[in-house]
């Protein structure tokens, strides 16, 4: 179903040129936002506003409400209260816009590496969309893996087809959970240079969740840390010198405060 | 080893056939020798029976069943996909088919004839009627059962909605429909015979039907054996099928 | 309904529905007597397991003549069916082909009280039996509907008494059992069960000289089958897939009827003066009612009507 | 919502069939009125048909159909799963069951007949030879669905070998396999008239044949819905219990 | 199916009195050990043995045969040429003395998290089993989540409730595919200490596979780098001062000498 206009209304295609920031409403925002799984409460309530081109890592203790946050602001849940916005407008499900990493690298069993990661590309011309393709999977590292189906790879080789699948489109947001958990830190490293590296040329709007302090802390502008369940920002910080510290204690306090009580 | 397993299970049936058979266990009107059925094989490749040989009864059959199942294969996928998908759907045409689909052939055969004369038409239509709820079923049963994940991904990936269906419904539910697809061509065979009632011949369903009219017991079972053989084939056809499409079987990530 | 000619096409069709009994109707299939005797006729052949389908395809419109009998043509002539089709010819009066069995130690239809019999439900067979009952005065008789290869496999088993039933289950059964009445007897008492000709009113209307050939073939077969009985068997065995010497054993049970002895007041009569068959399916139509099979009794002269008399040669 | 949608849409349904009926698009005997279908369920509840009355006629058939639809699914399942886990026997029943599962009931229905009588036996057998294949096909699909992980991990618990079918194919193939359920229990509803052919008054498929040889059709079409209105229960049970079974469908890990 | 004898044959149930090292043969040992992929070379030729009582961690970038390595001891896969043993027998198949943690968390889904830990309990006692099943809960922080079925659970919840459930058993041999991969620094600080003292006190043999170069050279008493695909060992070295370094420079020599080509 190959639209004519093929690559007019292709989702952030003319981000890279645009730069951050053009409209006033943050990127994404979340006003007194809680989630309940049945009868019990994972996030919230949690305030949050991301100006375009933010980099944001998200840390917290195992099970405090990261990907539960994740899935609300991607659109795959509403929320139990509040409102979830993108760019001003709010969230009814998943789109084009977010690109999402899932925590588990959910990759389409049926088709290879790369259908996979060209799965986001089908409003591109053959050609244009081919070459994407293989630009990622340089990115990443993956091109003798291009034909193989995704129980052929390695734990790590499925995580990064996954971040090249969501990156692929472009998308003006990207929501990546602990996309780099399973990678060798020489791998890790090369990831995070490459995502550093488009985060500065596009200026797209990445919300990171990672239980790497070190990574949270130099990655990106701009952390908060999560205590949970049920998920609250306890501390909301610009990455400066001393934050690995601040970020740690964070972190540990949230941990203990619930250790051998409820995950 | 698998072949020699086989031709061994086969040759033990044909012997306890034969057993039975001498034993006159049952009497011989019911159960033919193997030898006598082998006659018929011969006789009626040859010599033809009802005005048709065996080739010819089988072809015609044959045909019947492929139009059937490929109508009520594409027509249960279809309505798999929209009761799985579409809501409003699903509260309408979910009951409906179930509905239909525990109507009994026999019951409203008659009515096919009313509808569709007594041609070609009748005969595809049960067997298409036949073929579709199970291929249906599998189908809507199928589609809930694919992980929300892969939903959400095409979506933040910018499917649209009208391209989920194909695009990662089908695919994902691919195995049990495959699955669906096999029950549903055995419903197909096994409704042969009464889709043939009426103006059945040529026909093997029709060649069983006059032949049990007459008591020739052997060639009603040449008739079983060969509607047996050929839906092993077809069966064998999509069990290869199935591996080639659904190599993850077993190992999804 | 569906025109007697096929769209685009001058030539007329006819289509037959047949069944697999051994009468001349096979003999003039096997032969293509009509094929060659209605070139510019295009004749099709569909063959159908029971008088009850003969009947649905009449009123769906998809066969011109049919073969069905005496049974399912009064339910086809009385309401709720109505069916616009009319009998021409008689195939055959059912004889010995058609009788009540019972296991050896029951010798009379009295001796079948609280037994059970077997019988296909609505056919001649279903007719004859309860008429033998009736008129025997057995009411407790426990009476099931199996068809004829079950009923010889629960005679095996001995899950029954008797059974009416036709040929060839019938020739198994009296291997072991007693003939407690046949067809032809009951057909001499005025309970005749026949396999009729039925054609569908608008065609006899349009096409009388098609109608008229089709009659002067089926009598021609029954000829040949005095004049040839071994030919005859031939083609018939041949249909039916039997060896000729079956095949003439099993057309001996039925009494097939020519164009004259059709015409006599017994059978169908003449224009005028419909025969006595109006008065048998009439008769029939009571005891279904009878029976609770029928909701009402035609008046006679539907049957009367039903008779296509004037198309005898 | 859901009640109020399928509300309209059987009343939908109802003046459809009125209207059709008035218009006499097919010869009234073919397509009762549904006022006549009505009288007829408060006759044949009262009065009866066939010497029983509509409850009697139903309470009959279902319970061939329970019985043989349980002896079936039992039957599938344990054939499926030896088919899946145990290669010889895969060589072996996988054609088997293929074969046995494409023969027309109506041309084996007489050796039922031989072996089994023609009280209730031949019935619920040949309910059970139409049930048993859905589930044994679904089943053995299934399991060679289950993700080789699962059964991995089970035999590095411990779990010795004759555990593994029932403590970890089973539960794991459970969605596949209610699947096939269902569609057993429609094709067993579709048997029903068949296979009370033999001596199956009181049974709903028995009246449908008596009244259709009579052409009674109201009380065809009486039976059709009867026997559709049932089938529409049993499997809204049958879906119910797969959501509480199968919690898990499109959300394994 | 209650066994009557419940104790009787319960695999490595006597582990803990027994103590480490007992027979002379390896706990695990690879003799020319290969494995091919269809016509991909995965591992190999490996040669390695592990005495019993050993912690060894394996290292190694995305994707060069560290899993590959575990399933054929686990194993769920036999060799493609080698032979691989356990307590100087040939394995032949997954078995109760050998425990596995897979990389990505396998849970029973038609189970709750405290019917997966059970699982391996299927010997014991009803009582037994309940409080034994809590031990474990506790230790992996799961208290709370025991009745949640896994897709109730996150990541780290998951990842905790399949390393409870392979412990759960006891068995003599510990095969552990990146078990901490997706826990917060505390809840992973935790963990480790947790596998440490019971490494102490019961002797068990580990096989752990971590990307983390400090997990790697502070938890076990040795380590070994592999490089490839196909894997092969670079490095085997017992925990020293100095070993963090050669392990750094051992990950980054086998990534770079592949970076760019086929992964
Ligand atoms: N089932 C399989 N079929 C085909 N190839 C496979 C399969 N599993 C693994 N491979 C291949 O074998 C090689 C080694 O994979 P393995 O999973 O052992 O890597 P790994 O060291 O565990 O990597 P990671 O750290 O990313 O988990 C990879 O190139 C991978 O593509
Ligand atoms: N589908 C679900 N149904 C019910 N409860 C859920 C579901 N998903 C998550 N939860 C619960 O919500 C809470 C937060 O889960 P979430 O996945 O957001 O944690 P997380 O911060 O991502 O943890 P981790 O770092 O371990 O991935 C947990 O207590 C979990 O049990
Ligand atoms: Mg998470
Ligand atoms: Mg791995």
């Amino acid at each position: 179903m190959p639209s004519p206009d093929r690559r007019g209304d292709e989702p952030g295609a003319d981000v890279p040129a645009s730069g951050p920031a053009l409209s006033s409403a943050p990127a994404i925002e979340l006003r007194a936002v809680t989630r309940v799984y049945r009868d019990r409460p994972a996030l919230g309530p949690v305030d949050l506003a991301l100006p375009a081109g933010e980099f944001l890592t998200v840390v917290g203790p195992s099970g405090c409400g990261k990907s539960t946050l994740l899935s609300l602001v991607a659109g795959f849940a509403p929320p139990t209260a509040g409102t979830v916005l993108a760019d001003g407008t709010p969230v009814t499900g998943p789109g084009p816009s977010r690109g999402v990493v899932f925590q588990q690298p959910r990759l389409f069993p049926w088709l290879s590496v790369a259908g996979n990661i060209g799965f986001g590309l089908r409003r591109l011309a053959r050609a244009e969309r081919a070459a994407r393709v293989a630009e990622l999977l340089a990115m990443t590292g993956l091109e003798g893996a291009a034909k193989l189906k995704p129980y052929e790879l390695s734990g790590g080789m499925r995580q990064r087809a996954a971040i090249a699948r969501a990156l692929a489109p472009r998308p003006k947001v990207l929501l990546m959970d602990e996309p780099f958990g399973a990678l060798d830190a020489f791998t890790r490293e090369r990831m995070q240079e490459e995502i550093r590296e488009l985060w500065r040329s596009t200026g797209v709007t990445v919300l990171f969740i990672t239980h790497d302090v070190t990574e949270a802390t130099t990655l990106g502008t701009r952390v908060i840390a999560l205590a949970g369940p049920p998920g609250r920002i306890t501390l909301d910080a610009r990455v400066s010198e001393g934050l690995r510290d601040k970020v740690e204690a964070a972190i540990r306090d949230a941990a203990s405060a619930r250790a051998g009580v409820a995950s | 080893m698998n072949l020699a397993l086989r031709l061994g299970a086969v040759l033990f049936l044909l012997a306890v056939w034969q057993v039975v058979a001498w034993l006159k266990i049952w009497p011989p009107v019911f159960v033919p020798e193997p030898l006598a059925v082998w006659d018929q094989l011969l006789r009626t490749s040859s010599e033809g029976y009802s005005g048709h040989t065996l080739a010819g009864h089988l072809l015609a059959s044959l045909r019947r069943i492929v139009l059937g199942c490929l109508y009520g294969i594409s027509g249960g996928v279809v309505l798999g996909l929209l009761i799985g998908v579409v809501p409003v759907l699903r509260t309408l045409l979910n009951p409906l088919v179930t509905f239909v689909r525990t109507l009994p052939p026999l019951a409203y055969l008659s009515l096919l004839v009313i509808w569709f004369g007594i041609g070609e038409e009748p005969k595809v239509w049960l067997l298409l009627l036949a073929a579709l709820p199970p291929v249906a079923v599998a189908t809507a049963d199928a589609v809930r059962g694919v992980h929300e994940d892969y939903l959400n991904a095409a979506r933040s990936l910018g499917a649209r909605p009208w391209e989920i269906p194909y695009r990662v419904v089908l695919p994902s539910a691919l195995p049990e429909i495959v699955t669906g697809v096999r029950v549903a061509v055995g419903v197909a065979y096994t409704t042969v015979v009464a889709a043939e009632t009426v103006n059945g011949v040529p026909g093997i369903g029709g060649m069983v039907r006059d032949a049990q009219r007459y008591n020739q017991t052997d060639v009603v079972v040449l008739g079983i054996i060969v509607i047996g053989l050929s839906g092993l084939l077809i069966d064998y056809l999509l069990q290869t099928l199935d591996r080639r499409l659904v190599p993850w079987r077993g190992r999804h990530i | 309904s569906s025109p007697a000619e096929a769209p685009g096409e001058k030539k007329t069709v006819l289509r037959i529905g047949y069944q697999l009994i051994p009468n001349g109707d096979l003999i003039v299939k096997d032969q293509k007597w009509l094929e060659t005797a209605l070139p510019g006729t295009e004749i099709t052949w569909s063959k159908f397991d029971s008088g009850g389908d003969v009947n649905t395809a009449m009123i769906a419109g998809a066969i011109d003549i049919g073969l069905a009998g005496s049974s399912p043509v009064t339910r086809g002539l009385s309401a709720p069916l109505n069916i616009p089709y009319r009998v021409p010819w008689i195939f055959d009066v059912i004889g010995d082909n058609e009788a009540l069995v019972a296991k050896k130690e029951i010798t009379s239809v009295a001796g079948l009280a609280g037994k059970t019999i077997a019988t296909p439900f609505s056919s001649t067979a279903h007719y004859s039996l309860l008429a033998v009952l009736a008129e025997a005065g057995v009411t407790d008789a426990k009476v099931i509907d199996l068809e004829p290869p079950d009923i010889q496999a629960a005679w095996t088993r001995g899950d029954i008494d008797a059974a009416y039933v036709w040929t060839p289950v019938l020739a198994e059964l009296q291997k072991d059992g007693g003939v407690l009445a046949t067809s032809r007897e009951l057909a001499a008492k005025g309970k005749l069960t026949a396999d009729l000709a039925v054609v569908r009113t608008e065609f006899a209307t349009r096409h009388p000289d098609i109608l008229a050939e089709w009659i002067k073939q089926q009598d021609r077969a029954v000829k040949l089958t005095r004049s040839d009985p071994p030919a005859a068997a031939a083609a018939v065995g041949r249909q039916l897939n039997l060896d000729p010497a079956e095949a003439a054993r099993q057309m001996g049970q039925l009494v097939l009827l020519d164009a004259t002895e059709q015409r006599s007041p017994e059978y169908l009569g003449t224009a005028g003066a419909p025969g006595k068959l109006a008065e048998n399916l009439r008769s029939a139509a009571e005891f279904l009612v009878g029976q609770k099979q029928l909701d009402a009794v035609p008046e006679l002269t539907v049957f009367q009507k039903g008779l296509l008399t004037d198309a005898l040669p």
